[in-house]
C-alpha cells in the first residue's frame, strides 16, 4: 500500500464475471499493466479492479469519472459509446460460443419454439445473448422480436439450474455453462436447438474494452500500456494456455484441464469482430435508439477490426 | 356450607428477589374459605395482599395448593374474576361500554339488547350513566376503577376477587358501592375477597376480616359477627376498630 | 388534530421544494464533468420523460402495465407475507416451543439475501411470477414477524391477565388482546414492510425479470441498461409516489383510528 | 430463566436436525435431474465445502479475508446506521418542524433500492469500498429510524411528564426516558437491522466487488457464477452463524439485562 | 404573604370530548394560594382535580392565567413536584434508589455520598429502607407510591403537587407520612396541593380546604383554623367533618 500511494498516477478498471474475462485476471495477477506502463515511461500506476455485476453500472462509473475503463458485453458498450457516456471501444477481449439448450423434446427447431408459448432463460432483456437470439430468429425468417414474450430474465447459473431441474424449456448462454449443458445431453435429455451458430460464433466480439475520451486523450502513455497489456495477456493465453488455464482456473472454480478446455473453446483475439454490423443490427430492430455511422463511432483510431 | 376456596401450604417467592428474612412472601400460608363468605383482608403495605390475590386468581405460579370448589386451579378462569389494584386494566382499545360487554359475550351473551341492558345496569351502579362511548384514557383515576368494578361485578363469578377497588372514590361514591357489594352479597351466590386499607370498610363489609402482618402471616382471623347494617354507632364496633387498629400499629 | 395535519403538510412541501431546487441547481452546474446531464439530468429532463413513461411506454407495452404487473405480485406478496407473520407469530403465543423455533428461523432467515435463495425457489416454483411473489413474501415476513413477536413480548401483563381471567382461549388471547395491544408494534411493521415489499419487488424483478409479465423493477433494468437516467429518475418517482400515498393514506390513518384514538401512542 | 434457556437451546437443536435430515433426504434423491447434486447437494457436499472454504480460501485469499473485510464494512455501515436513525429520530423528538420533514424522508428513501441508488452513490463516493457503506447505511438507516420513531410516539405519556417535570432538558429527555422507555422498540430495531445490514451487504458486494477489498458478497457470487453450489450454501451457513451468534450472543443479552430486568416485557 | 400561585380564569376542556353539558371539566376557575399554605382539594370522582393539577403543573393546555410566584408558566418545572395519581410513574428502567437520585443530580446535587444520605433519609421517611436496589415492578402498588413521594420530597420543590399520594396505603402508615408531611410544610418553605378523597385527611392537613362540585366549580373553600395537631377529638372537628361530609352527599 505504500509503493501504491506513491504512485505517479492511476487508473480504475471495471469488469464483469466469468471466463470471458479471462484475460484480465492474466493482466492482474501478472501485474502486466503496471510494467508496461513502468516500461514505457519510468513512472508508476496503480490499477485499481472493480467487479461490477452490472453493465449500466460501470456505464455511470465512467460517465462520472470514477471508472475510466471498463470490460462489457459489447451490447451495452454499443449503447453506452451512443447514449454518450463518452467512452468508445478501445479493444476486443473475447468472443465465446453461444447456444439455446431445451429439455423438450417437441422443441427441435426455432420454428417450433415461435409456435409454442414455452419460456426461453437467458441473462437479461436487452442483453447480448437477447440480440443473437433477434439475429438467429431474423436469419431463420422470423421476426426478429417473435421470442419476446417468451423471454426470462436471470443469471446465467441459475438459468441453468432451471434448465437442469425441467423449470423452463429453453436456456440460452455462453461458456461454461453450455458446455455443462451440452455435457448433461445424455443425462438428462437435453438437446440443443440449432440456429445460434449460424449467426454468431466464439469469432464475433462478445466482450469489449471501452475506455473513456479523457484518459484517451489526456493520457496516451497510459493508453499505450493498457492496450499493450491487455494485447499480452490475450496472447498469453493463446501461446501458453496451460499456464494461463493454472492461474484463472482458481477464480472459475474450475480444474486446469477443464479451464484449458473452456479457455481453447473461447476466441481471445484484440480485433474485433462484427461490432459495426452488430450496432446497425440494434439500431434496425429498436435495441438502440440512435444508429452509429461509421465504425469510427464505436472505436478509437487503433482498434482493428470492423 | 362447603368450602368454596381452600388455601393450604401456600407458599410464595418472586424468583431473583431474596424477599423478606426467610426468603419468600408468603410462607405455610392457610385458608379456608366458605360459600358466600365476604373476606376483608386488611395488612400494611407490601405485605403480600396483592401476591396473594394473584395466586389465587391463576396468574402466579406458586407451591402448596389452592382449590375452588375442591379442584385444584391453577390457571386462570372466570370463575374467579379479578378487580386488579392498577388503574390501567381497562382494555384501552375498547370503550367503557365494549369493555364490558366483552366478557359477557364470551360467557355467552350475545343479544345485543340484553348486553346494553346489563351494560346500563352496572354502570348506573357504579354511578357512571352516560360514560358508554368513552375511551379508558378520557376517564379520571376513579372512573376507570369503577368501570373495572362493573365489569366484574357484571360477570356474576363464583368468586370475586377485589385488591382495593375504592382507593380511589370519594366518601360518598364509596358509601355507594359498599352498599352495592352488601346487597350483591346478600341476595346472590357470590364469594368476595376483598383487600382494603380501610379498617372501617372492612367492619362495615367483611363476615370474615382477616389481618396480615407485615411478614405475611395472618395475625388476625375474625369472624365479624355484628349485625348489619354496620354503622360506625353499631354496637362493638369501637372495640373491633380498635382492635384492628391496634393490631396495624404494632 | 387537523390544523396540525395542515402543518406538517406545509412543511413537507417547502422541502420537498428546497430538495428539488438543490437538484436542479446541482443539475444546471454541471459540475460532474462533460456527461454531467447524462448522470445528473434536470428536472425538466426528469419530468419529460415522467410523462413519456406515462404516455409511450416501453417496447410497446404501456407504462400502465408495468405498473399493475408490479402491484399485482407487490400486493399478493405483501399479504401472504403479512398474513404468514401474524399467523406464526401468533402460534408462537400459543406454544412455547413453536416460539422458540419461530424465533430462530426468523433470525436465520431474515439473514438469507433473496438471490441466494434463489436456486431452490427456481426448483421449488418454477419459473412463474410466484417466484417474485416469493421474494417479495422473504423480504417482508421475517422483518414483520420481528415487530410482531417482539411487540406481543411487550404489551403489558395486565392486559394478558385480565384476557384470561375473562375465559378467553388461545384464540381470542391473541385476536382479543394481543394484536389490539401491540397495535403499535404492528402499524410499525406494516409501514416498514411496506417499503421492504416495494424494495424485495423491485430487487426480485431486476434479477428475474419475466417478459411476459413486465413490472416496475424491469422497467427500471431496462432504462438502467440503455443508460436512460432520466427515465430511471421518473420511475423512482413513480415508485415513491405510490410509496408515500399508501404511508400517508392508508397507514396514517389506520394509526389514527387505532392507537392515536385510544391513547396508546401520541 | 436457566432452565428455559436450556429447554429452548434443546427445541431448537431438534429443529435444526430435523430440518437438516430433510434436506438430505431430499438431497440424496436426486429428484432435480442430472446435475441434482450440483443443484441440491448433500450435507456432506456442503460439509466438506465449508472446511474447504476455510482451509483454502478462494482465488489465493484467504476466506477469513472475505469474513474480515465484509465484517470491516458491514461494522461500519451498521453503526453509522445506528447513530445516524438514533440522531435523526432523536431530534424529531427536538423539533416537530423536524419530525415532519425526517418521517418524510423515512418514507421516501425506505422505498427506493439500493441499486436504484447506485448512480447516485458513485457519482459522489466513486468507486470504492464507502460505497458498500454506504449501500449498508441505507439498508439500516430507514427501518431503524421508523422503529425509533414509533417506539418514541408509543411511549406512555407519564413518563415523558416525569421527565419533565424534573426539569430534564430536550437532550436529558431523550437519553433520560425517550430512549431507555423505547428500548423495547430498540431492541426489535437493532434486530431488524442487523439482519438489514447482513442482506444489505452480500446485495451490495454482489452487484458491487471491489478486487482490493474483497468480501462475502464478492465470494458468494463467484460460487454462483462457478455454478459451486456447495460453497454458496456452505457460505451462507457462516453468514447465518455470525448472524445467529450475534443475535443470542449480543442481542438477548441486552434484551435480558434491559428491558426484561426492568419488567417492561416477558 | 405573597401568592406564590394564582389562577385565573382558568378553563380547561379535553379535545373531543363535548364533556359536560358546559363542554368543558373546569370553567372560569380561580384560585389565589399563599406561601406555605397547604390546600387539600376534596371532589367527587372525575370533577376534575387532576385535571386541575395537571394545569398547575403545566401538562395541559388551557386557556386563561396561571402564575406561578408571579410569572405566568405554562411549561413543567422543578418549581412544582407532582406526584401522580397512576401507580406507574416511576422510570421501570432505575432501580429505586437511582428513580430518587437522577433528579437530584439534574438538580445540581453530584457527590455520591450526599446522594446516597438523602435517598436513605427519605427512603426511611416513607417506611421503605432496604428497596434501594429493587426495580419497579417488583414492589407492591402502596410500595411504587410511597418511592414516588420520596422522589418528590427529596426535590425540596416550591409547590408539591399531590394526587391522593396516601390512597394505596394502609392506616399507618398513612398516619406516619401525614405527620412527615406536616412537618415539611412547619419547617421548610413549601407549598403543598394535595388532592384526597379522605376528609379526615384533608382536615388533619390543610390550612386551608377546599372542595370542588361535581361539575368542577369550588363549592367550599375553607380556612382551617383548627389548632394543631388536630385529631378526631380536636374541638370543632366534628362540625368541619360534617361540613364536607354533608356537601359531597348533595
Ligand atoms: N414481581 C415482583 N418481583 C419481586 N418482588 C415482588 C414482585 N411483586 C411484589 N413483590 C414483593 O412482594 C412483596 C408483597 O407485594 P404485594 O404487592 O403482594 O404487597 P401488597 O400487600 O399488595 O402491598 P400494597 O398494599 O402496597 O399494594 C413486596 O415486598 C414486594 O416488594
Ligand atoms: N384525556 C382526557 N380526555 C378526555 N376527557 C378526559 C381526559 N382526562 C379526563 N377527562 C375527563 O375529565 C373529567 C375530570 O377528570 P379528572 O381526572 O380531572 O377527575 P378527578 O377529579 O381527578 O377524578 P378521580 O378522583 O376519579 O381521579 C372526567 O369527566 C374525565 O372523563
Ligand atoms: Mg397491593
Ligand atoms: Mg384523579
Amino acid at each position: 500500500p505504500a509503493a501504491a500511494e506513491a504512485a505517479d498516477t492511476s487508473v480504475n478498471l471495471a469488469f464483469q464475471y466469468g471466463l470471458a474475462y479471462a484475460p484480465l485476471t492474466i493482466a492482474k495477477e501478472q501485474k502486466l499493466i503496471e510494467q508496461a506502463y513502468e516500461e514505457a515511461t519510468g513512472k508508476t500506476v496503480e490499477v485499481t479492479w472493480t467487479q461490477m455485476s452490472a453493465g449500466a453500472d460501470i456505464n455511470t462509473g465512467i460517465a462520472s469519472g470514477s471508472v475510466q475503463v471498463g470490460f462489457m458485453g459489447v451490447g451495452p458498450a454499443i449503447t453506452g459509446c451512443m447514449s454518450g457516456v463518452g467512452y468508445k471501444i478501445f479493444m476486443n477481449l473475447s468472443g465465446q460460443e453461444h447456444g439455446l439448450m431445451s429439455n423438450r423434446e417437441e422443441l427441435a427447431t426455432l420454428e417450433d419454439l415461435v409456435n409454442s408459448d414455452e419460456q426461453v432463460a437467458l441473462v437479461n432483456i436487452g442483453s447480448i445473448q437477447h440480440i443473437i437470439l433477434a439475429k438467429a430468429l431474423e436469419h431463420a425468417g422470423f421476426d426478429a422480436h417473435a421470442l419476446d414474450a417468451n423471454l426470462i430474465a436471470m443469471k446465467h447459473p441459475d438459468g441453468m439450474t432451471a434448465l437442469e431441474s425441467g423449470n423452463v424449456a429453453c436456456h440460452l448462454t455462453t461458456n461454461p455453462y453450455i458446455y455443462k449443458e451440452r455435457e448433461d445431453m445424455e443425462a438428462s435429455g437435453l438437446h440443443e436447438i440449432e440456429g445460434i451458430s449460424d449467426v454468431w460464433s466464439a469469432d464475433n466480439s462478445f466482450i469489449v474494452g471501452v475506455c473513456s475520451a479523457e484518459l484517451c486523450e489526456e493520457d496516451p502513455a497510459l493508453y499505450e500500456a493498457l492496450c499493450q497489456a491487455f494485447a499480452e495477456a490475450i496472447a498469453y493465453i493463446n501461446e501458453h494456455g496451460e499456464e494461463a488455464a493454472k492461474i484463472t482456473c482458481e477464480f472459475d472454480g474450475t480444474t486446469p484441464e477443464e479451464e484449458l478446455q473452456y479457455l481453447e473453446a473461447g476466441t481471445y483475439a484484440t480485433e474485433t469482430s462484427g461490432v459495426f454490423e452488430l450496432a446497425t443490427f440494434m439500431a434496425e430492430h429498436d435495441f438502440l435508439d440512435t444508429a452509429p455511422e461509421s465504425f469510427a463511432d464505436l472505436a478509437y483510431e487503433n482498434v482493428e477490426g470492423n | 356450607m362447603s368450602s368454596v376456596l381452600s388455601i393450604r401450604h401456600l407458599k410464595k417467592a418472586y424468583p431473583g428477589d431474596p424477599g423478606r428474612s426467610d426468603g419468600s412472601v408468603l410462607e405455610d400460608f392457610n385458608l379456608e374459605l366458605e360459600e358466600r363468605e365476604f373476606l376483608c383482608i386488611l395488612g400494611p403495605s407490601g405485605c403480600g395482599k396483592t401476591t396473594l390475590l394473584r395466586c389465587i386468581a391463576g396468574f402466579e405460579p406458586y407451591e402448596g395448593e389452592i382449590r375452588i370448589q375442591d379442584q385444584v386451579k391453577c390457571e386462570p378462569g372466570t370463575d374467579r374474576i379479578m378487580v386488579f389494584q392498577d388503574f390501567n386494566q381497562l382494555f384501552p382499545w375498547k370503550t367503557v361500554e365494549k369493555n364490558i360487554q366483552y366478557p359477557l359475550r364470551k360467557k355467552g351473551i350475545r343479544d345485543k339488547e340484553e348486553l346494553e341492558q346489563i351494560t346500563a345496569e352496572y354502570l348506573e351502579k357504579v354511578k357512571l350513566p352516560g360514560t358508554e362511548k368513552k375511551y379508558p384514557h378520557q376517564l379520571s383515576g376513579g372512573m376507570k376503577q369503577r368501570v373495572a368494578i362493573a365489569r366484574a361485578l357484571a360477570l356474576k363469578p363464583k368468586i370475586i376477587l377485589m385488591d382495593e377497588p375504592f382507593a380511589a372514590l370519594d366518601a360518598m361514591t364509596r358509601n355507594r358501592l359498599q352498599a352495592e357489594l352488601l346487597h350483591i352479597s346478600e341476595t346472590e351466590d357470590c364469594t368476595f375477597v376483598f383487600i382494603t386499607h380501610n379498617i372501617q370498610e372492612a367492619i362495615v363489609l367483611g363476615s370474615r376480616i382477616i389481618l396480615m402482618s407485615g411478614s405475611g402471616k395472618v395475625k388476625i382471623d375474625h369472624r365479624n359477627t355484628l349485625p348489619r347494617p354496620i354503622t360506625p354507632s353499631t354496637d362493638g364496633y369501637g372495640e373491633l376498630w380498635k382492635l384492628f387498629h391496634d393490631a396495624l400499629e404494632e | 388534530m387537523k390544523k396540525e395535519k395542515l402543518q406538517s403538510c406545509f412543511v413537507q412541501l417547502v422541502f420537498v421544494a428546497a430538495v428539488a431546487s438543490v437538484w436542479e441547481a446541482t443539475a444546471r452546474a454541471h459540475i460532474f464533468g462533460a456527461r454531467s446531464e447524462l448522470i445528473f439530468p434536470t428536472l425538466e429532463a426528469i419530468g419529460s420523460a415522467f410523462v413519456k413513461n406515462f404516455a409511450s411506454g416501453y417496447a410497446g407495452v404501456s407504462f400502465w402495465i408495468y405498473i399493475l404487473n408490479s402491484m399485482k405480485l407487490l400486493l399478493l406478496g405483501l399479504v401472504l407475507g403479512i398474513a404468514g407473520a401474524v399467523l406464526f407469530s401468533g402460534l408462537s403465543v400459543a406454544s412455547r416451543v413453536f416460539y422458540y423455533i419461530y424465533n430462530l428461523v426468523v433470525s436465520v432467515f431474515d439473514l438469507i439475501p433473496g438471490v441466494a435463495l434463489l436456486p431452490v425457489i427456481i426448483i421449488l416454483f418454477g419459473i412463474r411470477p410466484s417466484v417474485i411473489v416469493f421474494l417479495v413474501v422473504h423480504a417482508v415476513i421475517w422483518p414483520m414477524s420481528r415487530n410482531i413477536l417482539d411487540g406481543f413480548a411487550a404489551i403489558p401483563r395486565i392486559y394478558v391477565e385480565a384476557g384470561k381471567n375473562i375465559g378467553l382461549n388461545q384464540l381470542e388471547l391473541l385476536t382479543g388482546v394481543y394484536i389490539p395491544a401491540a397495535t403499535s408494534y404492528l402499524v410499525s411493521g406494516l409501514k416498514v414492510s411496506w417499503a421492504r415489499a416495494w424494495r424485495g419487488l423491485i430487487s426480485a424483478e431486476m434479477i428475474f425479470g419475466i417478459a411476459s409479465c413486465p413490472g416496475i423493477g424491469l422497467y427500471i433494468n431496462q432504462m438502467r441498461t440503455n443508460m436512460k437516467n432520466a427515465e430511471m429518475y421518473a420511475t423512482l418517482i413513480v415508485i415513491v409516489l405510490i410509496g408515500v400515498l399508501v404511508q400517508y393514506g392508508i397507514l396514517e390513518p389506520i394509526e389514527t383510528h387505532t392507537v392515536k384514538k385510544w391513547g396508546m401512542t401520541k
